[in-house]
């Protein structure tokens, strides 16, 4: 093997760094207000939250699947926790972990109708989407839940780091690190990675496929309620409406993420930083360009010139780093 | 008959017709001529917009820029129509080359880098969307030629709306195509198993780029027919696009991993889906339950007509190998 | 004009990490059969892409016809007269048979759709070539390994093609399909003056038709264009793996009691199992016969519970056991199943070597919390890849990566790692050099020696008569006869066959 | 002695209703000597990318926001943190639900439209009749606070009126073209009259109604889209509840001014109520029909003109 070039430099999370770094010095030196606190702070909070649903996503993608209920999912966790709080008088850390529990339910669901029907994860979440959604809707009246705790609400402004930081960022970034051991260092992370790499294959060498997958969906549940505890804590309230009609607002930085950070779609690979730079990556260039004023019906159309080279280096980065590695 | 309970498009005929039988004994309007002009208007609209993602759905790729591509063409038809009073012929022209050109960005990128076209295909989406809001700044367009309008709301006789025959036509070109010529072949070949197709010497490059100029034509066709339907070129034509145009080839028994698609049956499944939401409307619905109401029946849907294949379907997978 | 019409100066090809072929020479004569021959990995396959424009040489000259060509593409190569069947199966699954055999030249009607009346006549009239009885409107997947072997020559010669390069043809073939296309080979070349490359592990069938033999080892000629009546199977073999071959030594004294281990007992199963009695012993190596498609891998499936079973029982130590999934047959029975089918059913091809071998121990190694690490799976695994001497840059290379007799170690190395009792081995040697062939054979005996009980499947009767000691043979999925193997070939194999064509 | 005022208009996404604050914005400036007054839209209608806009709006420097809120309840949190960084904000054309830290609300008051639309329907039908009512999102608070409005004014017409169907989720122009012509098939001959409470809808429903060129049905739409407009002209729709977008965005940026230069909201300020908010300013609410539709411009303007004048004096105590 060729030992000339750093084994970490060959992967994507490194290209992704790199794209990451480039953009904080032309957003520092471009614009005035990028380095603010305030909107270091404010960057913070966003990506803590594009990190965490990036990560819902990409446990479902790792079985080849897609989990389109997330956002619908997320929302009524959410909308179920300021029940708790405010209806019930549920302490905050038991709404915790019944929301969690709550979601990995919803998960549980998505994945045990997919596993026994066989109906495709895409047409079961799209359903599942329709469902969670009409019924958050129905049994909220669409009414938001304004009375919670201030120690939560408290919690999703608080600022760390000499107020650079929200403490929501340090959450995601720690679920990042549980995971990337879960996925690194233990038999049934493994076990989730082969079952989504060749499911037949892992069957056959005598891993429970069917429950592996449910797990997937189960954890991507929990990932999205948790994202939904986040997002409550940050808009200091749990409102229907919060990730947009059908929790549609989730899914596209659900799936720029952990595409941008190199998980592939077909299944059997994840990148867990690599989810975790892609989401931060994404947030910046959203930042940044409402920063310089390219005006804003423009914004999206630079985000997406932008998102395309971004790959496309990426994608030279690879092979370049592949015909290095050629012994001759 | 044997040959017949094969045919993807069976099941889901069978669940239409007595569906549609079910509904009718109960509310008699579903079968009134109005409704079923309504209901031809709908399911034409998205029959273009479901062949537009089906040929990208064959060769076992997704793209998520059809609403994207069929927007910046509405509103480019109609503006070219409002500001620059070009007459519609050369403005239907304008509208397909541009929705050509979107195609052959995305099939051209896609295949030349070897990224995954979901990936290209959600950074094109930002970009064409993006050229749409910067080019109108979120103002429809309204001036439209008479010809244009009569063409989105008459009908030929009886139910029948004039808005049917272009998608009628396309759906027969695309049974042609997926089925009769080489090129459809070869791309449901390269659907099945890229590797193996390149092996036996079909050109990727050409495939992909089929697909995806196909794919931006009937999107484009999509914007055109939407803007003479709504008689304005709004912006926001095509965002509701991408889980329609998923549903009704899955619906139809498409496979997202490639190389499985129907042309029959997904026509089917765009029916299914307006017939599911129209009864909705019809049975008077509370707005609260209707979610709920959709979600079960495009489950049960999907579950009916695929349960003969489960053991094939169980594990496939959303995308193929990259 | 020379006599070749094939010639290959000086091929070095590169892969990340590989170097595959190092200054290769071929030649190719008109009108002959050339054996290219080389262990696992020896870079046989990576040639045959080249010649084919599915891989482009890094250096090195190719000539066709004497004038110097590069194709940039597989059709390119198609367009210059050159046919090719890949060692990987490369027909279209969901398309008919006729389909696939047309593919590259599907015949049209006068508005320029394709004719599936055509399609269906021309395609029947190779498949009749080739004596395929098979309607041409058969969707692939519901033929068998065999068949899709059969049908992907006969989508070769359709082309007809005057170079032909067969890479691995026989391998899923059985003793009388291969006999048939050795004929349809000879008459070819004598008939139509085809020059064929064939590529092949099994070295009875190199001395059966070959004319001429080009050896590669690690990328390199051992040898070039030589003569095969200057050859033996001796010499051969020193030349593929660079020392003497070793004999199979047959497990000589049985040491099975008369115990019986596992026990199938009338069993009836969805897929059409009848009646199916079947007995193995401790320490005994069962073997299980039949031409493919006889019901044997589906029989191990539907015991693993991967399939339903109607009526019957299993018995483990006389004990009635239900077996719902092959987790359940690993961790509570301590049963394995090493597949036929390496790349869809016995390896993850994109997860790398170490992941691969290690996968059925993980629920045996993990730690506290789940806890696993790599160098936990490597101590374990290492050993029996090591035995197999897999053929890998490192633990970290991909499995896709690997030559297919190398993956096919991997997925064996697996299952010995796990440490079961029973094992069910299907098809073991497919695509295997000889040199591994007898390491894997050695091991099985091994490993039976060692008290596990093994249940072998296999189509190679010279492999089943040396390894077995008893044999029991299957026709349409039912059990036609038992014999207690004796080791020798001419009794065993005339016994066999007679209980198949009874 | 607080610096000049950069005035942030923010919509809640890109949406034709509110083009006019652009102009107004710019009027703004030139006519009471702001530093800026800019219309800054989000680029998606999604909360998340509203607050992501405005959060960087304050690293741009502007000190003054004037807001529609992405969300009636979640817009607050945002609010609160730019109001503890010293910048005022206020919420325009739609109000944040109290408790809030917004300085008012200036706009429509959602409801209370909904509630004179479907009246001024009932009067048009004569007191009696079918209506249905054609709404946006339903997870949108403002949507329920509409649904209810309209019942409310149903059941003040005595027996006579009756709500036949509610369609709700179609803010998109296909599934709004699909659902309200379904409704019209089963329901065409049946229902007298028509209430829509967002733009879409009653832009769609204008012109299934003129396609269908019936006039027997009367129909009360929302908002200025040219189509409601023009079918109104054309006798298609009755009249629809038009706001005042233009006089939002200019006496906002104006009084946003004030705000900064120290002014303070009187205590006893004649503020209005609504559902949402007790510190509501109506920016003018009128109903238009075909009597009206060609000069409604003037009389928006009127009604700008009015408020301006008569602004500080009402509700600011100003440092003199
Ligand atoms: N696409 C590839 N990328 C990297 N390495 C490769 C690739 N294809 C082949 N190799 C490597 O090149 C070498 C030669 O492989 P090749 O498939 O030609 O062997 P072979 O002689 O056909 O072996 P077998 O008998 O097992 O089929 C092997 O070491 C293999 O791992
Ligand atoms: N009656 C039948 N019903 C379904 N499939 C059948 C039937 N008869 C034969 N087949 C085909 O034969 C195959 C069964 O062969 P199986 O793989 O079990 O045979 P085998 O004896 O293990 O042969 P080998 O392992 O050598 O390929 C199936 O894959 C199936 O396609
Ligand atoms: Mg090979
Ligand atoms: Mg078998």
């Amino acid at each position: 093997m060729n030992n000339k070039i750093p084994n970490f430099v060959k992967t994507n999370q490194f290209g992704l760094l790199i794209l990451v770094i480039v953009f904080i010095c032309i957003f520092s030196f471009s614009t005035d207000g990028f380095t603010s606190r305030f909107n270091i702070y404010a960057l913070s909070r966003v990506v803590a939250l594009d990190i965490m649903i990036g990560l819902a996503m990409m446990v479902v993608i790792l079985t080849g699947g897609l989990n389109l209920s997330l956002g619908a999912l997320g929302v009524s966790a959410a909308m179920f926790g300021g029940w708790c709080m405010e209806s019930m008088g549920i302490p905050i850390s038991i709404t915790i972990i019944l929301v969690l529990a709550f979601g990995s339910f919803l998960g549980w669901i998505n994945g045990f109708v997919t596993v026994r029907t066989g109906v495709h994860s895409f047409i079961v979440t799209l359903a599942t989407m329709s469902i969670y959604f009409g019924f958050m809707t129905l049994l909220t009246e669409a009414e938001a839940f304004r009375k919670l705790p201030e120690a939560f609400t408290d919690f999703g402004s608080l600022k760390l780091f000499n107020k650079y930081i929200s403490p929501l960022l340090i959450i995601s970034v720690l679920t990042c690190f549980v995971l990337y051991y879960i996925f690194k260092y233990t038999d049934i992370g493994r076990k989730l990675i082969a079952a989504g790499a060749n499911p037949d294959a892992a069957e056959l060498s005598g891993i429970s496929v069917d429950r592996m997958f449910i797990y997937c969906h189960m954890l991507s549940g929990f990932l999205a309620a948790l994202a939904g505890i986040m997002l409550t804590a940050r808009i200091g309230a749990a409102i229907p409406s919060m990730a947009g009609h059908l929790g549609f607002d989730w899914l596209l930085p659900a799936f720029l993420a952990p595409v941008l950070g190199g998980t592939l779609l077909s299944g059997g690979k994840v990148t867990v930083f690599g989810t975790m730079l892609g989401a931060i990556l994404v947030t910046l260039i959203n930042n940044g360009l409402y920063l310089i004023d390219v005006g804003e019906f423009w914004v999206r159309f630079f985000l997406g010139i932008i998102l395309l080279g971004a790959v496309l280096l990426d994608r030279a980065r690879e092979y370049f780093t592949v015909k290095n590695s050629i012994v001759s | 008959m044997s040959a017949l309970l094969k045919k993807d498009w069976f099941g889901l005929g069978l669940v239409l017709i007595f569906g549609s039988i079910l509904i009718s004994l109960f509310k008699p309007a579903f079968i009134s001529p109005f409704n079923l002009y309504v209901l031809m208007l709908s399911v034409s609209l998205m029959l273009v917009v479901a062949m537009s993602q089906m040929i990208i759905i064959a060769i076992g790729q997704m793209n998520l820029s059809v609403g994207a591509i069929g927007g910046l063409v509405a509103i480019s038809f109609t503006g070219l129509m409002e500001v620059y009073s070009m007459s519609i012929l050369p403005a239907v022209l304008i509208g397909l080359l541009i929705g050509l050109a979107c195609g052959f960005i995305n099939g051209y990128i896609t295949v030349k880098t070897g990224i995954s076209a979901f990936i290209i295909t959600l950074a094109t989406l930002y970009i064409f969307k993006g050229m749409n809001l910067g080019i109108t700044e979120a103002q429809p367009f309204y001036e439209i030629p008479e010809a244009v309008k009569f063409f989105g709301n008459a009908k030929i006789f009886g139910p029948i709306p004039y808005l049917v025959i272009i998608p009628i036509i396309i759906t027969v070109l695309m049974w042609i195509l997926m089925n009769r010529t080489s090129l459809g072949r070869y791309m449901l070949a390269y659907g099945n198993n890229v590797q193996s197709s390149e092996l036996i010497g079909i050109s990727s490059t050409k495939i992909v780029i089929y697909a995806h100029v196909i794919s931006g034509l009937l999107a484009a066709i999509g914007g055109m027919l939407v803007v003479c339907r709504l008689q304005l070129g709004t912006p926001n034509i095509g965002d509701s696009w991408l889980l329609p145009s998923f549903a009704a080839p899955v619906i139809g028994g498409a496979i997202l991993a490639g190389g499985k698609v129907d042309v029959i049956a997904t026509a089917f499944g765009v029916i299914l889906v307006s017939i599911i939401s129209q009864a909705l409307v019809i049975f008077k619905i509370d707005p609260f339950f209707v979610q709920i109401f959709l979600g079960f029946m495009i489950l049960l849907a999907v579950f009916i007509n695929r349960y003969r294949e489960y053991r094939e379907e169980r594990r496939t997978k959303v995308f193929s190998d990259e | 004009m020379s006599d070749y019409i094939l010639e290959l100066n000086n091929i070095t090809k590169n892969f990340p990490g590989v170097k595959a072929l190092d200054n290769a020479n071929f030649k190719l004569k008109r009108k002959s059969i050339h054996a290219l021959l080389g262990e696992n990995g020896a870079g046989k396959s990576t040639l045959i892409k080249i010649i084919t424009g599915v891989y482009n040489q890094n250096e090195g000259k190719l000539f066709l016809n004497n004038q110097e060509k590069s194709f940039s593409s597989p059709n390119a190569a198609i367009n210059a007269g050159i046919s090719v069947v890949h060692q990987e199966r490369n027909l279209i699954r969901r398309f008919s048979v006729g389909e696939n055999l047309m593919l590259t030249n599907l015949p049209k009607n006068n508005l320029g759709l394709i004719d599936y009346n055509t399609v269906a006549k021309e395609s029947k009239k190779w498949l009749n070539i080739m004596e395929l009885d098979i309607d041409p409107n058969t969707i692939v997947s519901d033929l068998t390994v065999a068949k899709m072997q059969l049908c992907e020559i006969a989508k070769a010669l359709s082309l007809e093609s005057k170079i032909l390069l067969l890479d691995e043809p026989t391998s899923s073939l059985s003793p009388q399909d291969t006999k048939n296309l050795f004929a349809l080979l000879k008459r070819l070349v004598a008939e139509q003056d085809v020059s064929i490359v064939f590529v092949s592990h099994k070295l009875e069938e190199v001395f059966e038709i070959c004319d001429e033999v080009t050896v590669l080892r690690d990328g390199k000629n051992a040898c070039e264009s030589e003569q095969i009546t200057n050859l033996n199977r001796q010499k051969l073999v020193k030349l593929m793996i660079g020392r003497d071959e070793q004999i199979i030594k047959s497990k000589k004294d049985v040491n099975f009691t008369d115990e019986n281990l596992l026990n199938l007992q009338s069993i009836n199963t969805d897929l059409g199992h009848k009646n199916i009695n079947l007995n193995l012993k401790k320490g005994e190596i069962l073997g299980l016969y039949g031409l493919v498609g006889a019901g044997r891998t589906e029989l191990i499936k539907c015991v693993l519970g991967l399939d339903k079973i109607n009526s019957g029982q299993i018995l483990l130590n006389n004990k009635e056991i239900k077996i719902k999934s092959p987790k359940d047959a690993l961790e509570k029975y301590k049963i394995g199943y090493i597949s036929e089918d390496r790349k869809k059913e016995g390896l993850i091809l994109m997860h790398d070597v170490l992941s691969n071998a290690g996968i059925t121990v993980w629920s045996n190694l993990k730690k506290i919390l789940s806890f696993l690490n790599d160098s936990i799976v490597h101590n374990k695994v290492d050993p029996y890849v090591k035995q197999l001497e897999v053929k890998t840059p490192s633990y970290q290379q991909i499995v896709s990566n690997l030559s297919g007799g190398n993956q096919q170690k991997i997925s064996v190395a697996k299952w010995l790692a796990s440490g079961t009792d029973i094992l069910f081995i299907d098809e073991p040697t497919v695509g295997i050099d000889i040199k591994t062939k007898s390491y894997l054979h050695e091991l099985i005996i091994e490993l039976s020696l060692k008290g596990t009980s093994i249940i072998l499947i296999t189509s190679d009767m010279p492999e089943m008569i040396s390894l077995a000691d008893r044999i029991i043979t299957m026709k349409d999925f039912k059990v036609v006869g038992e014999t207690i193997n004796n080791h020798n070939y001419e009794e065993m194999s005339s016994s066999i066959m007679g209980n198949i064509h009874e | 002695g607080h610096g000049v005022t950069k005035v942030a208009l923010v919509p809640g996404g890109p949406h034709p209703y509110f083009a006019a604050w652009e102009q107004a914005g710019l009027d703004a400036v030139q006519d009471f000597g702001l530093g800026k007054a800019d219309y800054r839209v989000p680029a998606e209608w999604d909360l998340s990318q509203q607050n992501e806009l405005i959060e960087s709006l304050v690293g741009q420097g502007y000190n003054a926001v004037l807001v529609f809120p992405g969300d009636a309840v979640g817009t607050n949190k945002i609010l609160g943190e730019l109001d503890d960084a010293g910048i005022p904000t206020a919420a325009l054309a739609g109000c944040v639900e109290q408790p809030t830290q917004a300085k008012f609300c200036f706009g429509t008051d959602t409801g209370h439209s909904a509630y004179l639309g479907t009246k001024e329907l009932i009067k048009a039908l004569g007191g009696k009749g079918k209506i249905a009512h054609f709404t946006g999102f339903l997870v949108d608070p403002n949507t329920t606070l509409r649904i209810n409005a309209v019942e409310q004014a149903v059941s003040e017409a005595g027996g006579g009126v009756e709500i036949i169907q509610v369609i709700a989720d179609i803010d998109a122009y296909e599934p709004a073209d699909e659902k309200i012509n379904a409704f019209m098939a089963a329901q065409g001959s049946e229902v007298d009259g028509i209430v829509t409470t967002a733009w879409v809808p009653a832009v769609v429903a204008a012109q299934a109604l003129t396609n269908m060129g019936d006039k027997r049905i009367k129909m009360v739409g929302i908002d200025h889209d040219e189509v409601v407009l023009k079918a109104i002209k054309d006798g298609y729709v009755h009249g629809t509840m038009l706001q005042n977008p233009y006089g939002q965005g200019y006496i906002g940026s104006y009084v946003m001014d004030k705000v900064r230069q120290g002014c303070e909201f009187k205590a006893d300020a004649p503020w209005k109520s609504t559902a949402q908010t007790d510190q509501f300013i109506d920016s003018g609410t009128v109903f238009v029909d075909i009597s009206d539709v060609d000069t409604y411009v003037m009389a928006m303007r009127g009604i700008s003109l009015e408020i301006l004048e008569t602004f500080d004096s009402t509700y600011l105590n100003c440092p003199s």
